[in-house]
């Protein structure tokens, strides 16, 4: 137990220099981009007096390294700045529109989940028949459509020709669990299908792969039902790679995301961040992506002590 | 062959070889323990001599190997081989002694690149010392592969395409293409079955009458040790507990792990019975070695004495030494 | 509620989506109108932003109001009156307006709020003065004080954009650097939610006090029929198609002009069209080869305006080819100098790049990825092209192609929209400081000398004047045409007008 | 096999055995069906992007604005976009576009992050500051490292392979790093320290080859990815800029008249799913072709052959 | 058949459908076990135990990859005919195995405790604690020090002859009346080996379990076996009880293999012995006898003509042209 928490606490510290990596990259890119958050926010006939003054309020004219120091300083009281444009804090903006983009990877996951390791398990058992090589075509298929026209054709379907579901918007959750997730399904059926499509590449090869193992043959010696040996001797070893491919495509959702959430019109993260990278919200876009990132690297650690748990072999070996 | 009459070439004093296992942090995080993998072994290697090693599996004799060639880092001690100390030596230097003492893994599977085929397999070796021109190299490597018993269309084909004795061999040419003066053989016919474990070893006995070679012969089956040996020493936990010519060895082992080993070795004689010394306790872990003797726990023979004191070397008859307070 | 079913039938029938169907207006429910772009800010004063003009103008209302020919009528002050030198415009206030937090609005608001406005907009200073300023005389009284006389004084303060709302003085006083935190005003519709990015929600004033003549574009009487008002922000336009189309938005107001045919087929979407702007390509005449105006005249006559047109805005409802700077029902139309206009004569322009010496220079036209703005470049890029031209096209963000355009260097074309202004003087394409800078004397000397004349008559004489010299002699940039937009309404919405953005009071949905 | 009496036999014995061995592998490649389709596939959309504008009737900039939106027809194979331009003429000089984008990220990456992957995994130091460094930029989305890159660099195609490949470099590098630390270990690798190799020497000639299949399979997905996200820059605006047509512009025209024009989904979409699916194919093969383990089955078979012949 | 034998495998080939081609890894094998009896099988690497182990069991793909032919009786009754979910019940519960390679064949996820009580769950009615406790017990039998601690272990965290001990445990969970054992002591050094043989012989005698034990430890054979079959690439060369085949080996491939044993005492100067040549690959066997191309007794018929199996005297049995002939002229010794 000491050891796991030394563990915990050393895999946390290793989280500093990734976020400094992170802000200085975000920093540099933001600041290095063209376009000013005070052209913007007044909007196409600004003087240029108009401009500088709101610079100056802004703290813009400030010299490169003072604003990431502010900004840094900011940070690590929590404090990620205000938004120029919302009227509210980063933080606060990062929370009001984190609720939809959760809602909407959680759901696009599950639906991968769901659908990719079943088929991927599927393709494994019938390896080099054709319904194996169908799997892998149609799979193939969903990692080549780009997403937003998986979108489009999504909302075409059922939300113009079919009308089953609404085509945009979103719902909080406190309007009631159908009410947020007839919004959220077009999406993250779009959202999920590439996930699926990857996730059952890699369920059907760490499955083959396990099932080639010894301990298989081992468990069927020793007369283990082959449904048992699947879901208990196999899965679970092969759920590993699984797991990987989750916790690093995290960032993919959140990617993916960016364009459903504009063609969905949904409230998050994604949206958040395009409309502020066109106004030039910079206290937004850092905030942003320095959340994405922490989250992203949170989640990986998340991924790595479930590794522990699933397979006993690799805890704590990591180091 | 006496040992005062040939010449020792490769001398190895005190090599100490502890691996420290850290927690989270590395060292910060704490020492979780220490594995003393090889503790305070001194042997000598005399010139066209072979030496058998000998020892329960996890004793530390690969450890001992890889550290005698620098592959890994030693704690403490000294490997003198043409007068210089190799665990001293850094690059070119290093690479010369490597040149000349060589290395055949206990592993012919994972010891062979898969990707590369029998031909550059056995190039690379010249490559790095930058010997012969292409074609040079070319009948160089075609003498070698006959040499070792392969054939020339083994030439263009990829390790796995090879049976375990067949890559063995290749394990083999590859060190000796570069002529040199010591071979160490980490277990070089354990994963072998009698037939192929017979015809590396000829092949070894020939090549050492060709060119004059020294031999360390890692190895734990003790008919193929008694075979090939001239010397033996017998390893447990990291320590080297008999040291003696082999047939001294065979007829009067003196170290109680030693009359166990032997005793246990089974025989192609099914009418073959006798009494098997059994070694009763546990094993113990390398983390945590047993004070006085590291035998003590699984001694038959063991005292008060055991316990607490350990053992110092003794030249029992000539050349053969022993670590127990048996023969005190 | 005040609300009655008898208040309007739009007069303005050419836009009314429900003309000839007589039904009873049904009060109550809620109207969502899908906007394609979350307004910079909610405070009318700070912004020339058209989202914050079509949001705004439900909960601001002015001293004044356009009706819908441009006229200033009375809106919040009851009547005007001007001095004889024309520097003091005098206001008398509507009596018993209440703000939507209840207090009543007197002078004090209206000359804070009047001069902030001042202050903020740069088409007010531009047409008033630097010196300009509001004065308080009694309760219901303000005054408006000028160095020298102005003859658009009062259509400024008119003007339905970066319009001059009123608010309470204190939420002018906790107003910072970048808008009022309050959104308090007098109109029909008061302010309850902002969710950023997602919807703006504003609920039926029950206090509203309406003048009583009948509606005319902003002017006139105004109710609020339904109780709840939600501009849904839909930035992607495929979005507002498909949400306009399954009934999701009662209203749409970013749509793309490729599916403007396809909605004017559709029976249960009406569509509106109303005149935005005039599209046009700048030269940059500070700096490289456009400061000769051999080379502007070149481009001007190479330019064929139909198609540049066409591809812009897909369908000829959705433009028309007009040379006039100033739109076609305003009283500032003119047609002078219309035969330099879309010529679309290769030989002509070949042999004026001849006489300007031009010598395959690099022409970097800058756009922006805004798809109007974007495909009139693209063929313009390809006309200047089909001449020899060597001719680059930049495309940039919005925000970046905002920057970029500031500084002469980095481009010689630079495609633009602008919106209709309601006067000459206010027109980008002539003003020293907006992108292209047109820093000719006789244009600045003419523009002043409208302003310093005293009746409309005249003023126009001098645009007349003015306008000619522009095509003929000058060339700011060249013009396409002016360009409408449209929006989409269910047909069970009924009384929606347009002016400058569509007019959501008067205006009932039937679900 | 009779044993070669002198080395000078040998050496002929080993040329021609030197050329069965390259024999053998034009058989290999040929017998593997996945690089033939692949290869087929994409050799078309070379031809296309090649010839496709020679026999095109129209230019790709070539407008006539009356003709906008038009279905594919006799006169324009593939319809006509909002300009009026020839869609078949732009899919196939788009072809240029995104296969060049596609493969020269593919490649580009795949170099940067072999030699990343390779160092960070021999040298701890090392390992820590690159890994830190990948950590950061994987960590940001890579749609948004790409916007903000090109927002930066400013739009033009050079500029998106830059992005891109400081995009998805560190990507390649993870793979190549796990998977060459796990041959790092092995002992073929000690051998070769043993037989006194310097490091260049084991890093670039005994590690990285045994990490090339991992690094085929990853590169061939990041072609696809990066082709994929030019599609989805371009549909943010940040692609490649008009009016050199790439598939993903043409696709992100084509998303404003998705409802209406069918035709400038379609095509380009279709285009980017055949590249994307032959790549693949290529991926997997190659990565056959080079495990030793595999393919060789071809060899057996023809041995036997000839035993049966003879 | 004098009398029902626990195992007999009559012709039984086995099948490998690969990409190459069919892969006939056994090739036509007959044998018996009976009961309380141990078999040793012998062989050459590659030579095809394992497979004939595991086809016992039918372990292998029969969907995809494997196919075989002739009969395999267990108690009578016929294995190959039954259906997969018959052999269940068969596997693990009267016939179980011991894996060549214990580190790979115990699942690395749970622990070997439970690995051990599913072993008896699966076949015997009890609940999961009792089957828990049998598991601990049945490791303490095995040798296994602290084994309530240690069944709480995952395999990883076992030494190598813990684990084949983890196998055995399993293996002998049930009571089986016949146990597989292929190779089981390779990993493991000389003392450790030597406890685990007496472990086998123990139970051997004590239950009368049938062993069928492959290993390619002659030594070990001569210690534990009643009868030992040699195999050559994927035939049984030779067939005969202990004794008389270390004292009287007919076949060449048997008499090479003895010859080729390192002495543990007598001259060492002398060469090693050794059998010449390489083993044919599988997927080009030789049309005559297989040992043909490395016989030094080979001659034309040898090359065409394959020879049969045949009974010499008493059980013995041999394939080869020249056993009959040979056994009159000489006469081999064993140990010398
Ligand atoms: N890199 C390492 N880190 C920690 N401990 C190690 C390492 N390498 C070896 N050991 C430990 O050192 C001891 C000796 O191992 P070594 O491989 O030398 O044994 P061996 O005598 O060669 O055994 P075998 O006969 O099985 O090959 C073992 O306890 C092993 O666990
Ligand atoms: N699944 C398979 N597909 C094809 N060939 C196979 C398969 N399994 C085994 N073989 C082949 O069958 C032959 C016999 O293999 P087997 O494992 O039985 O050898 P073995 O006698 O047990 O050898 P060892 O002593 O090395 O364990 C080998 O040539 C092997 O390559
Ligand atoms: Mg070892
Ligand atoms: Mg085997």
């Amino acid at each position: 137990m000491k050891n796991y928490l030394l563990y915990l606490t050393k895999r946390v510290l290793s989280l500093i220099p990734v976020l400094f990596v992170v802000s200085v990259i975000v920093f540099l890119i933001i600041h290095m981009t063209p376009g000013d958050p005070a052209i913007v926010m007044l909007g196409e006939d600004a003087t240029a007096e108009q401009v500088e003054e709101l610079r100056q309020q802004l703290g813009l004219d400030l010299p490169l390294h003072e604003q990431y120091l502010n900004w840094v300083l900011g940070a690590l009281q929590v404090d990620l700045g205000s938004s120029y444009f919302m009227r509210e804090p980063v933080t606060e903006a990062i929370m009001n529109h984190l609720g939809p983009t959760i809602s909407l990877t959680i759901l696009s996951q599950m639906i991968a989940l769901l659908i990719a390791i079943p088929i991927g398990i599927f393709a494994a058992r019938r390896r080099g028949t054709m319904a194996d090589q169908s799997v892998m075509g149609v799979s193939l298929l969903g990692m080549s459509v780009p997403n937003f026209i998986l979108g489009l054709l999504t909302m075409l379907m059922f939300g113009v020709i079919l009308r089953w579901l609404p085509v945009a918007g979103y719902a909080p959750l406190s309007a009631g669990l159908w009410e947020h997730m007839k919004y959220l399904i077009l999406p993250a059926v779009s959202l999920g299908t590439l996930q699926a499509a990857l996730i059952t590449r890699i369920t059907r090869s760490s499955m083959l792969e396990v099932l080639n193992n010894n301990y298989i043959k081992s468990a069927r010696a020793k007369g283990v039902k082959e449904r048992q040996i699947i879901y208990f001797h196999a899965f679970r070893n092969a759920f590993l790679p699984i797991l990987t491919v989750i916790g690093q495509t995290f960032g993919g959702l959140i990617a993916g995301a960016v364009i459903t959430e504009t063609i969905f019109n949904i409230p998050g993260i994604g949206q958040l961040t395009i409309n502020s990278i066109e106004r030039r919200d910079y206290p937004i876009i850092q905030g942003v992506i320095f959340f994405v990132a922490i989250a992203y690297v949170g989640i990986n650690l998340f991924v790595d002590l479930l590794y522990g748990f699933i397979n006993p072999r690799v805890r704590l070996e990591k180091n | 062959m006496s040992l005062q009459t040939s010449t020792p070439v490769l001398e190895v004093e005190s090599l100490k070889k502890h691996f420290v296992m850290t927690g989270s942090f590395g060292k910060l995080g704490g020492v979780k323990g220490v594995v003393k993998a090889v503790n305070n072994v001194s042997f000598t290697i005399h010139q066209n001599e072979t030496y058998g090693l000998v020892g329960e599996s996890g004793c530390g004799k690969s450890t001992l190997s890889r550290t005698l060639l620098k592959l890994i880092s030693s704690t403490d001690g000294k490997v003198k081989y043409a007068n210089k100390d190799i665990l001293q030596l850094k690059g070119s230097e290093l690479r010369h002694v490597r040149r000349d003492v060589q290395m055949v893994f206990q592993d012919p599977y994972t010891s062979l690149n898969p990707r590369q085929r029998v031909g550059q397999i056995l190039e690379e070796p010249l490559l790095i010392h930058s010997i012969g021109t292409k074609k040079e190299r070319m009948e160089i490597m075609s003498d070698m592969l006959e040499k070792v018993g392969m054939q020339a269309d083994h030439f263009y084909r990829y390790p796995h395409e090879l049976s375990g004795g067949q890559r063995q061999r290749v394990g083999l040419a590859r060190a000796l293409v570069v002529n040199p003066k010591i071979l160490i053989l980490d277990e070089p016919v354990s994963a072998l079955d009698v037939s192929i474990q017979s015809q590396i070893i000829n092949l070894l006995e020939e090549l050492q009458a060709e060119f004059n070679l020294s031999y360390l012969f890692i190895a734990h089956d003790m008919g193929v040790v008694r075979h090939i040996s001239d010397r033996i020493g017998v390893m447990y936990l990291g320590n080297l507990v008999e040291e003696g010519p082999t047939e001294r060895i065979f007829q009067h082992p003196l170290h109680p792990y030693t009359k166990a080993l032997l005793s246990a070795v089974p025989v192609a004689n099914p009418d073959y019975k006798r009494e098997r010394i059994m070694l009763k306790g546990e094993i113990p872990s390398p983390f945590d070695l047993p004070s006085g003797c590291v035998f003590h726990t699984r001694c038959p023979f063991a005292e008060e004495q055991c316990k607490t004191e350990v053992p110092q070397r003794t030249e029992n008859a000539a050349d053969h030494f022993v670590s127990c307070h048996l023969y005190h | 509620g005040c609300s009655s079913s008898s208040t309007t039938d739009s007069t303005d029938d050419e836009n009314s989506p429900s003309d000839g169907t007589d039904e009873e207006q049904v009060s109550g429910g809620e109207l969502r109108a899908a906007i394609g772009q979350q307004p910079e800010t909610l405070d009318p004063h700070m912004s020339t932003g058209a989202t914050v003009k079509y949001v705004t103008r439900h909960i601001f209302e002015g001293l004044l109001a356009a009706d819908s020919s441009f006229q200033p009528q009375p809106m919040l002050a009851e009547s005007w009156e001007i001095s004889d030198d024309g520097t003091i415009y005098t206001f008398h206030l509507r009596e018993g307006v209440e703000f939507h937090n209840g207090k009543e609005m007197t002078a004090e608001d209206v000359t804070a709020s009047m001069n902030r406005w001042l202050e903020q907009s740069s088409v007010a200073t531009q047409i008033m003065g630097e010196d300009a300023y509001f004065q308080e005389e009694d309760d219901y009284t303000v005054t408006l004080h000028l160095e020298e006389a102005r003859l658009t004084a009062i259509d400024a303060i008119a003007s339905p954009k970066q319009f001059a709302g009123i608010m309470p003085k204190e939420v002018i006083e906790a107003a910072d650097s970048t808008g009022i935190t309050d959104y308090v005003g007098t109109g029909p519709f008061k302010f309850v939610e902002w969710r950023q990015d997602q919807y703006i929600h504003f609920e039926k004033f029950e206090q509203y006090q309406p003048v009583d003549f009948p509606a005319d574009g902003l002017a006139g009487e105004k109710v609020a029929i339904v109780d709840d008002l939600f501009f849904d922000i839909v930035t992607d336009s495929s979005t507002q198609l498909a949400g306009i189309q399954t009934g999701q938005y009662d209203i749409a107001y970013t749509l793309p002009n490729d599916n403007y045919e396809q909605l004017l087929d559709d029976p249960a979407i009406n569509t509106m069209t109303d005149l935005y702007g005039n599209s046009f390509h700048h030269f940059n005449k500070k700096e490289g080869i456009f400061t000769d105006f051999k080379m502007r005249q070149a481009v001007n006559a190479a330019v064929s305006n139909e198609e540049i047109m066409l591809g812009g805005w897909s369908h000829p409802d959705l433009y028309s080819l007009n040379s006039s700077y100033m739109g076609e029902s305003q009283v500032w139309y003119s047609e002078a100098g219309a035969d330099e206009y879309d010529q679309a004569d290769p030989d002509k322009a070949a042999q004026l790049l001849e006489e300007a010496g031009y010598n395959g220079e690099e022409v970097v036209i800058l756009t922006n990825n805004d798809s109007e703005l974007y495909n009139t470049s693209v063929i313009l890029h390809e006309q200047l092209s089909q001449l020899g031209m060597n001719v680059k096209l930049d495309v940039y963000d919005r925000a970046t192609y905002s920057e970029r355009r500031t500084n002469s260097a980095n481009w010689d074309l630079l495609a633009v929209g602008l919106s209709t202004v309601t006067t000459p003087s206010q027109h980008l394409s002539l003003s020293a400081s907006w992108y292209g800078w047109t820093e000719d004397e006789t244009v600045h000397q003419m523009l002043a000398e409208i302003e310093a004349v005293s009746t409309l008559e005249e003023g126009t004489a001098i645009w007349d004047d003015l306008q000619a010299y522009l095509w003929t002699e000058y060339l700011p940039g060249t013009k396409h045409g002016d360009y409408y937009y449209y929006i989409a309404a269910r047909d069970n919405v009924e009384g929606v007008t347009i002016l400058e953005g569509p007019i959501l009071w008067n205006t009932s949905v039937n679900k | 096999m009779e044993i070669a009496q002198n080395s000078g036999r040998v050496i002929d014995v080993q040329r021609q055995l030197l050329k069965n061995q390259r024999s053998l592998l034009v058989r290999r490649l040929l017998g593997n069906k996945q690089i033939v389709f692949g290869s087929v596939i994409l050799t078309m959309f070379v031809l296309f992007a090649l010839i496709g504008p020679m026999i095109a009737p129209y230019g790709p900039y070539e407008m006539s604005v009356s003709d906008r939106l038009q279905p594919p027809s006799a006169d324009h194979w593939f319809g006509t976009d909002n300009f009026g331009r020839d869609i078949f003429y732009r899919v196939a000089i788009g072809a240029r576009v995104s296969l060049g984008v596609g493969l020269s990220v593919a490649v580009l990456s795949s170099i940067i992050g072999l030699v990343v992957g390779l160092y960070a995994s021999y040298y701890r130091t090392l390992d820590h500051i690159l890994m830190r460094i990948c950590d950061g930029l994987m960590s940001i989305p890579a749609i948004l490292l790409a916007i903000a890159f090109m927002a930066a660099l400013g739009p033009n195609t050079i500029n998106i392979v830059i992005a891109l490949t400081i995009v998805f470099s560190p990507y390649i590098a993870r793979v190549v790093r796990s998977s060459a630390l796990v041959v790092r270990e092995q002992t073929y690798i000690e051998a070769m320290k043993a037989q006194g190799a310097r490091s260049w020497r084991i890093i670039l000639k005994h590690i990285a080859p045994n990490t090339i299949s991992p690094l085929f399979v990853q590169a061939s997905f990041i072609f696809a990815d990066a082709i994929i996200t030019e599609a989805g820059l371009s549909f943010l605006g940040a692609g490649v800029p008009a009016p050199d047509p790439s598939w993903g512009n043409i696709l992100a025209d084509g998303k404003l008249v998705i409802y209406n024009a069918w035709w400038m989904i379609v095509f380009p979409g279709a285009a980017l799913i055949l590249s994307v699916l032959s790549i693949n194919l290529l991926g997997d093969g190659l990565r056959d072709l080079l495990d030793p383990h595999v393919g060789n089955s071809k060899k057996i078979k023809r041995k036997k052959a000839k035993v049966k012949a003879g | 058949m004098k009398k029902q034998s626990l195992l007999d495998v009559q012709e039984l080939k086995t099948n490998f459908y690969t990409e190459r081609g069919v892969v006939t890894a056994v090739d036509g094998i007959s044998f018996s076990v009976e009961e309380g009896e141990i078999v040793g099988v012998v062989g050459e690497s590659g030579c095809g135990k394992s497979v004939t182990s595991q086809s016992i069991l039918r372990l292998f793909d029969e969907k995809y990859s494997v196919e075989y032919e002739g009969s395999i009786l267990f108690k009578g009754e016929s294995l190959l005919e039954k259906t997969l979910a018959e052999m269940q019940d068969i596997r693990g519960n009267e016939i179980s195995m011991i894996f060549q390679d214990p580190s790979s064949s115990l699942n690395p996820v749970y622990t070997i405790g439970r690995q051990v009580a599913e072993a008896i769950l699966l076949h015997k009615d009890i609940t999961r604690k009792e089957a828990y406790q049998k598991a601990v017990k049945l490791l303490e039998l095995t040798g296994i020090p602290s084994p309530e601690k240690r069944a709480l272990e995952y395999p990883h965290q076992l030494s190598g002859g813990m684990l084949q001990r983890v196998m055995i445990a399993m293996a002998l969970a049930c009571e089986p009346k016949l146990l597989i054992a292929d190779e089981p002591t390779t990993a493991l050094d000389v003392t450790i080996q030597a406890q685990i043989l007496d472990l086998i012989v123990r139970l051997n005698q004590e239950i009368g379990m049938g062993v069928m034990f492959i290993t390619h430890d002659l030594g070990v054979v001569a210690q534990v076996c009643n009868r030992v079959i040699v195999m050559y690439l994927g035939q049984v060369v030779e067939e005969a009880d202990v004794r008389t085949l270390f004292t009287e080996p007919l076949h060449p491939y048997t008499k090479g293999l003895l010859h080729s044993i390192p002495k543990l005492d007598g001259e060492r100067a002398e060469k090693l012995h050794v059998i010449e040549g390489t083993v044919p690959s599988l997927t080009n066997v030789p049309t005559g006898c297989r040992f043909a191309d490395r016989c030094p007794q080979a001659d034309a018929t040898c090359l065409e003509h394959a020879p049969a199996l045949e009974a010499q005297n008493d059980g013995h049995k041999v394939r080869c042209w020249h056993a009959s002939a040979q056994k009159e002229v000489e006469t081999y010794v064993a140990t010398n």
